[in-house]
């Protein structure tokens, strides 16, 4: 008999894609099962389902956020249990920890996509110039100085208005390779180090010396603003995540390439921020479960892992089963998985998950640094006072 | 409801028959705001009684509202977005409504030529979507695409621009000035149709007896549309201390920088609904809601009980 | 006005006022217009210029005409908030008058009672809502719109109509009453028409929020049957990436109905005047 | 149909008491007229009958029934407004078709006797147009016309004609008094103007700050006026009022205080007569002329003459009052038989 | 000061002219009274002389200067309204000082014209209160008092006293003659009384569908009427009008076409006289009689007799006309002389 059945998602950017490639690729396989995708405004997400998976309105499908968002609703009950998902087995752990209990027993979403942490360039402007990609700090501030004095574009597109961009393109990208990646996000964790250690000042110290960098008025600059100003020619570097990939290309009417996060030292082992951002769960209440399943594990294969991936370059498969990438930049982000380490955002588990939220405390003290109202320490310091009023490592 | 129908004793001493018009002029507006408004909104107010515990909704008496006060950074974040709150209100009743009323008392100027278009053009904003006032504002004042610079430059004020919104001094008296520009339409609008009402006999004769102008103005309308006055400060009173909006479209929900433009609203919105990666906390959000609830009362009830009792009404 | 009661100077002042306020208010609308019509690199490269031949670009209309069907979202929006006007001009009215002509015990009560709703959002009674709305049948229905706006546009109704209706003359209520109208003629033939300027006002107030609010018809009636403009428009705005030839377009279509919406209720404020009270 | 009776009705706003104890009885058909100086409570007394403000205390009977508690509107009376109280929004015609609209009075039958009314009050131009657009004498006009278009059994004038012009309001008056014959309906009616009191009233109150002088015939008011009040208020020009002492052997009867004598009861010859006096104001009216003595006997004394008379000021004349037409009033105002 | 010139004034509403051509002069504190039927643009000619409404073409001139583009305030006028027009807001007294405190009268010289102006017009218990406190009769006097405290050049007085009793009416017409007399301001002053308009003028304008029929003084108008709209007006009751050929030899002179004689011009017996006539209707107003007549010869006639006379319905009596003051009309209804 018809089911029908509703996707949950906060990515209105993607409807098209859902509506011209993805769904119909279902369908065709799956006669009998008819699939909508109801985007929303991003903003709007969290609150809206919950409202709705509270009144028993909600799609059978439920986009996930990773982490303590969806752990949470499983934990009311909202999501259903996934482990015996046909498919759930093409994921590492890595990739399932975002939606997976605390315990490591219980996965409840099917991850779908992370994203990967770098700089993206003007390759024109590049050559002009005649610079080079830098792979240490030292070449990076040097670049940054040589492209201000040329004048023409100004060196790196970000501003600290929305706030998420300073931490997010800020902080979480350069600072991994500070703290260590996995390693320091663990023992933060574990309460072995602090926010106000060395490790963890250093990349706001590095942000500090961004300021002259950016545009004229970069603290009304908006996330949009930084884009276009990018995509427009006029600036040389951003600092970026994945997702711009498949925007970018659509705008810009120049080259560009990419770098990771560049080191300390020469040699120094590198690290990048590759975080798993899209998971899709099951609406515990919905009405039709047995469907849903079966788009579920159908999301889950290897399939939909190449469509999704190619659609969207820049949203990478979390899928054992290696993706082969047409687009060359989202190919290029995906090389750095070779030869740096992968990490999550440092706030994104467990200790992102009490009042203050610390991601957020990141966001505002990040641009706080950037800014120049606060110093290093001083934000170090809040955040660590924030993360300590409700968090208490186990021992 | 059942103590409508009869009258109050001490004005008539002999009683009267029932009188249901009344209840049947209130039943409708009654039922629908009762069911639809007031149980729900009790239906989550009750929530500030109640906490979280292992997933298990309990009681727990007023503890919310003690650690809203006594936690630090809670309280700090009230009272940073209760201030800032003030000051959003009190540039509204600075800018906001006398603007609307000059502009009410220089449309209702007899036999103005074009007065529909000024007024239709002036309450074009206030019909617009926050999302489009949020996108157009940030953009004229982008210091990047150069709107507001350039055309200060025509002026000769180049050197007086600067990325407002981004700065904690200027952003929240940015963002007020924007909703004063989105809103003028509605004091505007209520003081133009006060004035209206005022028969045109008596301005006549203000006009023989030399009262004419801005003292006609301050000496005879003014008085006449005091009631109306009132009703625009209490509104925006409500308006401001339940504001949210516009400052979530052109501040984000973060209300920055650095939560300098975090009024109430903003910090309720946050709290109750959750915001990225931070959960909505119900209870907490419940219980600022309930302190809002409050305040606003206290203003309304002042209002109600205290100032519309002794601004007194004509009947024209 | 007579000449006599006019000089040129003054009302010159008053136009150059006016001008410039209008200006003002207009000014960031037509931004809002004129980047509606311009391709995306040509809003942000110069974002004042009027659309050039080859800046002018109707990709943003396009995306929101090929997206979903706009009409009938026009169509939905229209019908939430016209019926939801008439309901709360209809109910608040009633209730207004109930309360400013006649004195009863818990007058005041009530009144502050039916003021409580413009004190708190009542987004914050959602889950309520919603599930109420299961309860009784009604999600993914305009009727459910309907309601909820109703309740909430009935405060500040009531509390605006009040206090004009005090302002009609006894005389011409005892009229009323001696010529034998029942207290519901009073009301709909003499009050009604006389507070005509008051109900245009509170009409436009009670539309603006109506026409733009995206969040219950998010929740309350998403389907694609039931969705409104500002629904319709808000999908164009992304996650990372906002269309905003999109969001502009969608956004100047549906400025247009709630114009003529306000320019119709204006009209009646301007009738008001002409039947001006007497004596 | 349309019997009142009001017994020791009071009313007061706030601590102002504004009637104080009326008492009052008129009889079904009857016309009764309320005079009084302004603010002494007549448009009051008329609001407090129509059921527009409650009496502090009191009873009022309609048809013998307390209608205390019966709304306006079911008073079955019919009130024209001082400020005529028309309904801006509506047409004259409108104006005055409404209450039997509301009645559910068949459209023709409206038709009919709104244009009755308006032929009658000259109203028939105006029809379509607003109480905005109306001279004061038309609003007035209005005012009456949807009072009588509803034919009820007890009508309530509130000085009805006060801003008509003499043509108009003899004209009005007799539909008015036309109208009562007709309708048989009772009709109480506060006016100014002592010619409509005097021609149409059955029976003339006299009200004074709140409380009745005098209730009496028109001619009883004027030929017999209980006191001083009465007799200074029915008449115009006023009686002159003489100290009796002043007059020596003619006023020097027992209790008598004061002397009443109207001005058309003085004769005026400038030989001889039992006053002297010089004319220090003659008043030309055409039909009538108003000359105001100083006498030497009797104080400031006005005499009212029939038709023109050369009298200027500074004449030196005689007056000499009519004997029969003397008034006496003792120490307490009071008329003496 | 307070001379006015009005040349070829007219003035429409829509395409309604209410005022058809108004050539009138008055001269320095002159006391000009305005009569006319209701709507005939008495109010409309003050509201355009006060410049509250715009001529629609002519001339006005205030003191030889023309004052079309005049505000009203700059008029130097005060001006009553026939609705009162009080600032509901403001008590009686500041009603009345208002003008004043806008002017920049010194506070004891404010105090001291209003005291003046409020005892003058009985108001000193009101002078806290509002204007919705107060009765008709008192809101008029408040409007008369908002006006005389400024004594400006020139008064605009729109029905002034229509609500007052005959007592304070007579004493606020000697008030305001004495205002005139004093202040040698200007009146422009219109009235449906028949006895203010004879009393205080010195011209009177006849006003009668937007034009003027006659400009003269009281007695002029009253003894040589131009014509018959005039002496019909003029005159209370109205003069008798007999078409000429029905009188026979008495009218049958030249172009005669109408007869007129006033009431007061016919004298009565039961034995014998000119008309036989039965009497149909009759008023006893005290001071006066009134008697309506069918005749066989002039129709219905009005005779008004001084005093009480007995005569009652059904009398058969015989009229005799004074020839002295009989008018004629020719077929334009114009006086021959
Ligand atoms: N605003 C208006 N629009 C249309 N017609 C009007 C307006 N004002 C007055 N009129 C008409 O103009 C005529 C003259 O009005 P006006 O008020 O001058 O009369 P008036 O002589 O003062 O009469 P009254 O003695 O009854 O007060 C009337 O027929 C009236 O209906
Ligand atoms: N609402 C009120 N509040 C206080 N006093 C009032 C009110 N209404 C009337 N009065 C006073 O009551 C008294 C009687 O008023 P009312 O209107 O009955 O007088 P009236 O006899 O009709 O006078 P007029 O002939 O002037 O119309 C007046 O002195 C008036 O000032
Ligand atoms: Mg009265
Ligand atoms: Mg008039």
């Amino acid at each position: 008999q018809d089911a029908s059945l509703t996707i949950e998602s906060w990515r209105n950017d993607d409807l098209s894609i859902w509506q011209e490639k993805l769904i119909p690729a279902f369908e065709a396989k799956n006669p009998g099962i008819k699939v909508t995708f109801a985007p929303m405004a991003p903003t709007e997400y969290n609150s809206a389902v919950n409202a709705k998976l509270e009144a028993g309105t909600a799609g059978d499908l439920i986009t996930c956020r990773p982490f303590d968002l969806s752990l949470a609703m499983f934990q009311k009950g909202q999501l259903a249990p996934l482990n015996d998902l046909d498919g759930i087995k093409n994921f590492s752990d890595t990739a399932k920890s975002a939606w997976t209990t605390d315990d490591g027993k219980t996965t409840f979403c099917v991850p779908m996509a992370s994203v990967i942490h770098g700089f993206i360039y003007n390759k024109k402007a590049f050559e002009e110039l005649k610079v080079e990609v830098p792979k240490t700090e030292d070449e990076f501030f040097a670049l940054l100085d040589k492209i201000k004095a040329d004048g023409n574009y100004i060196p790196l597109a970000m501003g600290t208005k929305d706030q998420w961009e300073a931490a997010t393109m800020g902080y979480y990208n350069i600072g991994p390779n500070d703290w260590k990646g996995e390693e320091g996000r663990k023992a933060l964790i574990a309460g072995t180090q602090k926010l106000t250690d060395a490790d963890w000042v250093e990349p706001y110290k590095t942000l500090a010396k961004w300021k002259p960098y950016l545009g004229d008025g970069f603290e009304a600059q908006t996330y949009p603003d930084s884009q276009n100003l990018f995509t427009l020619g006029r600036a040389a570097i951003y600092p970026a995540g994945s997702w711009e990939i498949a925007p970018f290309k659509a705008q810009a009417d120049f080259e560009m390439g990419a770098f990771p996060p560049p080191v300390k030292k020469a040699g120094d082992t590198c690290y990048i921020s590759d975080h798993n951002d899209i998971g899709i769960g099951l609406n515990a209440k919905g009405k039709n479960p047995e469907a849903a399943k079966k788009f579920l594990a159908w999301v889950a294969s290897p399939e939909f892992a190449t469509l999704y991936a190619n659609s969207l370059p820049g949203f990478f498969s979390l899928n054992s089963t290696a993706v082969k990438m047409e687009d060359p930049l989202a190919q290029e982000f995906v090389s750095w998985r070779q030869n740096c380490k992968p990490t999550i955002r440092p706030s994104a588990a467990i200790v992102g998950r009490g009042q203050p939220n610390l991601d957020l405390e990141m966001w505002r003290v990040s641009a706080n640094v950037i800014n120049g109202s606060e110093t290093p320490e001083q934000a170090a310091a809040e955040t660590q006072k924030g993360l300590d009023s409700w968090y208490k490592p186990a021992k | 409801m059942s103590d409508i129908d009869t009258a109050d004793p001490e004005i008539a001493p002999i009683k009267r028959p029932a009188r249901w018009h009344i209840l049947v002029f209130l039943a409708p507006a009654f039922l629908v705001y009762t069911a639809v408004m007031i149980l729900p909104l009790i239906e989550t107010l009750r929530l500030s009684l109640y906490n979280l515990v292992d997933n298990q909704t309990v009681f727990v008496g007023l503890s919310n509202f003690i650690t809203l006060f006594s936690d630090p950074r809670l309280a700090a974040n009230f009272w940073n977005a209760l201030w800032n709150n003030l000051i959003f209100f009190v540039i509204h009743m600075l800018v906001q409504n006398p603007i609307g009323v000059a502009l009410a008392a220089m449309l209702s100027v007899p036999k103005l030529r074009f007065a529909t278009f000024y007024r239709t053009a002036i309450f074009v904003p206030t019909l617009l979507s926050f999302v489009i006032v949020g996108f157009i504002w940030k953009l004229i004042l982008s210091p990047i695409w150069g709107i507001a610079p350039s055309m200060m430059d025509l002026v000769g004020l180049k050197w007086a621009f600067a990325p407002w919104l981004g700065r904690p001094e200027s952003a929240l008296i940015t963002v007020s000035l924007i909703s004063v520009w989105q809103y003028v339409g509605i004091p505007m609008m209520l003081i133009y149709a006060a004035l209206l009402n005022i028969p045109e006999e008596v301005l006549e004769a203000a006009e023989c007896d030399g009262i004419t102008g801005w003292s006609q103005f301050w000496k005879i309308k003014l008085p006449l549309i005091l009631p109306s006055i009132g009703i625009i400060s209490i509104l925006t009173f409500v308006g401001n201390f339940n504001a949210f909006d516009l400052v979530y479209t052109v501040q984000g929900a973060l209300a920055g920088p650095d939560g300098s433009t975090d009024i109430l609203g903003t910090l309720l919105y946050r709290t109750f609904f959750g915001f990225q990666n931070q959960m909505g906390d119900r209870s907490m959000g419940a219980t600022i809601a309930t302190v809002m609830f409050l305040i606003i009362l206290a203003g309304v009830s002042l209002y109600l009980f205290v100032i519309q009792r002794r601004i007194r009404r004509y009947q024209f | 006005m007579a000449k006599a009661r006019t000089s040129y100077l003054r009302t010159g002042l008053i136009h150059l006022a006016l001008i410039s306020y209008t200006l003002i208010a207009l000014f960031p609308v037509f931004l809002t217009l004129v980047n509606s019509f311009k391709s995306r690199n040509a809003i942000f490269r110069d974002p004042m210029a009027i659309p050039t031949p080859s800046t002018f670009s109707l990709v943003g209309y396009e995306t929101v005409l090929k997206q979903g069907d706009f009409f009938g979202y026009f169509q939905n929006s229209m019908i939430v908030t016209v019926v939801s006007i008439a309901f709360v001009l209809l109910f608040g009215a009633m209730a207004a008058f109930a309360l400013s002509e006649y004195r009863f015990r818990g007058n005041l009560l009530m009144g502050l009672y039916l003021a409580l709703g413009i004190m708190i959002p009542i987004r914050l009674g959602t889950v309520a809502i919603l599930q109420g709305m299961v309860a009784a049948g009604l999600v993914n229905t305009l009727t459910a719109l309907v309601l909820v706006y109703t309740a909430q546009g009935l405060p500040l109704a009531i509390f605006i109509l009040s206090e004009f209706m005090r302002t009609v003359s006894d005389d011409l209520k005892n009229a009323g009453r001696i010529d034998g109208l029942s207290e519901y003629a009073i009301f709909f033939r003499l009050v009604l028409p006389l507070v005509r300027p008051a109900m245009a006002t509170v009409a436009v107030f009670t539309m603006i929020p109506i026409w733009n609010d995206l969040w219950f018809p998010l929740i309350l009636a998403p389907g694609e049957a039931t969705k409104t403009v500002t629904l319709g428009a808000q999908m164009f705005i992304g996650q990372f990436v906002t269309n905003w030839n999109a969001v502009l377009s969608a956004l100047s279509l549906a400025i247009l109905p709630v114009l003529v919406l306000y320019v119709i209720f204006s009209r009646q404020l301007i009738r008001g005047i002409t039947s001006g009270a007497v004596k | 149909m349309g019997s009142l009776q009001l017994s020791s009705i009071r009313k007061a706003f706030g601590d102002h008491e504004v009637l104080k104890g009326i008492d009052l009885d008129v009889k079904e058909g009857e016309f009764v007229i309320f005079v009084g100086p302004s603010g002494c409570g007549k448009s009051t007394l008329l609001r407090v009958i129509a059921g527009l403000e409650d009496a502090s205390s009191g009873s009022i009977r309609i048809d013998g029934q307390e209608v205390a508690t019966v709304p306006p509107a079911k008073r079955g009376i019919a009130m024209v407004f001082q400020s005529y109280a028309l309904y801006p929004h509506l047409t004259v015609k409108d104006n005055m078709g409404l209450g039997l609209k509301q009645a559910g009075t068949p459209k023709p039958e409206i038709e009919q006797r709104v244009a009755k009314a308006s032929s009658m009050l000259s109203l028939d131009p105006y029809l379509a147009r607003r109480p905005a657009e109306l001279s004061g004498g038309q609003r007035q006009r209005v005012a009456i016309g949807r009072a009588i278009v509803r034919e009820p059994s007890l009508f309530l004038f509130d000085e009805p004609l006060s801003n008509l012009d003499a043509a108009l309001r003899v004209q009005t008056r007799l539909e008015i008094a036309r109208l009562h014959r007709r309708l048989k309906a009772t009709m109480i009616y506060v006016t100014h103007d002592q010619v409509e009191a005097m021609t149409l009233a059955d029976k003339i109150v006299v009200l004074n700050a709140g409380a009745i002088e005098q209730i009496g015939s028109p001619m009883d008011l004027y030929n017999k006026p209980a006191n001083i009040f009465v007799a200074g208020f029915i008449g115009s020009p006023q009686m002159n009022f003489i100290p009796a002492e002043k007059l020596g052997e003619a006023g020097a009867q027992g209790a008598v205080k004061t002397i009443g004598i109207r001005p058309e009861h003085i004769a005026l010859s400038r030989e001889s007569g039992d006053w002297k006096g010089k004319v220090i104001h003659a008043e030309h009216l055409g039909a009538d002329t108003i000359l105001y003595l100083e006498t030497e006997t009797a104080d400031l004394v006005t005499v009212r003459l029939f038709g023109e008379h050369r009298y200027a000021a500074d004449d030196i004349v005689f007056a000499t009052p009519d004997k029969a037409s003397i008034h006496r009033f003792d120490a307490n105002d009071r008329a003496i038989a």
